[in-house]
């Protein structure tokens, strides 16, 4: 089973969990990646306020799907779940869940971390920091989250 | 002859003050590559951007795309920086 | 912030969650893990219908809290949650929950592995199967589990 | 001369009919090791268990143990198989 999302609104976790939970009773492992708007105070800089996600609306949702299919075709995985958030988000608040479900844990971690690696580099969404001061900036790609996503290349 | 239909997202967006435009296209702008250098022609601000030294990434209807992938009229043609979700 | 238990109740993943990912501005990334009891039907064998944990009083607790500290000190992290069930909990039921807190997702997932391969091997639990005919039997350790450990062997 | 408490668990517990008990050590009966070979010189069924070729896993005080580690009078001394949880 596979199921993903591109929402606004906050997504609840433990039903998504519990959905995932119970694809099938040969489920035996649950691996699940949470992201959150974390404060990255700067010297020098007006703290972080909240983060604006922008997508591509139609891309963003075919691409989780792809990376979601991928998971499966790589993975022994009973099922996954990519929620990924868009809007203003202030601190603390969650972005983006990886669920990734499968007979054993090694398989749903790994999926985990596919999933959470590949959304980084391959879904189009884009951040910009908005700081208390009501300065604001779009984030700049990180050349370490292309190599997290190449670790995975065959 | 026929339009192609170009969205712009992020910075590109907020920096040429539009997010979408239709354009008919000449029959020779027939890649990305080469949509890409008739669109910095036609365009000083988008010119300036890409010259920037900013990476902009290029999909077509929806998929990531490169300088040597088709174009064609009734494609839709999304103009972007790297992403940065997750 | 380590948080352990050992319990036979459910736990609440959510609420779990909920707590990790407030203990501070600074979490970027929550990592969990789920362990379930899954089906395991064997050509010839009835049906699993539960497993029944038992545990060493007094020594899983510490042994929950040395793995937590470990990985604490492994990982850059702001906190862990691990939490084991015990007593006899029927197919599809969660046993394990582990949670690991850091800035960034790397970290969180990895500490999450490290948590739940350490636990297989390092805390004192006992699975036995009971099938549906009534049939009982302890499970065996797994060789696979010493090497997912000793993975994070230095 | 004192008393280990002595803790049995799994199917150690379930063979042995029993999942604990208190015994007074002799003085020689220092070691991990050597408490293992006495127990199993008192207790036939213990011995037979010990003797079937499935590993049994020693706790002294809550903390793995192995042959060399020292046991002392009020110690809390488990014996059990190797662990399967998570």
């Amino acid at each position: 089973m596979i199921r993903v999302s591109v929402q606004a609104e906050p997504f609840d976790a433990a039903a998504e969990i519990a959905a995932l939970s119970g694809v099938g009773a040969a489920v035996g492992g649950l691996g699940c990646f949470i992201g959150l708007v974390r404060a990255d105070d700067r010297p020098g800089e007006p703290p972080l306020a909240a983060l604006v996600l922008e997508h591509y609306p139609g891309m963003s949702e075919s691409m989780l799907r792809e990376v979601a299919e991928q998971a499966c075709a790589r993975f022994p995985l009973l099922g996954c779940t990519v929620i990924h958030r868009f809007g203003r988000l202030p601190l603390g608040e969650p972005i983006v869940l990886v669920l990734a479900a499968s007979r054993h844990r090694q398989a749903a971690l790994d999926a985990t971390g596919f999933l959470i690696d590949w959304l980084k580099t391959g879904a189009p969404f884009w951040k910009r920091e908005e700081r208390t001061d009501g300065s604001s900036r779009w984030v700049e790609a990180r050349p370490a989250d292309d190599h997290a996503a190449a670790r995975w290349k065959d | 002859m026929g339009s192609v239909h170009l969205l712009y997202f992020a910075w590109l967006r907020e920096q040429l003050g539009r997010s979408e435009e239709r354009l008919d296209l000449p029959p020779e702008v027939d890649r990305v590559d080469r949509l890409l250098r008739w669109l910095r022609q036609r365009d000083p601000a988008l010119d300036s951007l890409a010259g920037s030294g900013r990476a902009i990434r290029v999909a077509v209807n929806q998929r990531f795309a490169r300088d040597g992938d088709p174009v064609r009229a009734g494609d839709e043609v999304a103009l972007f920086p790297p992403v940065t979700g997750g």
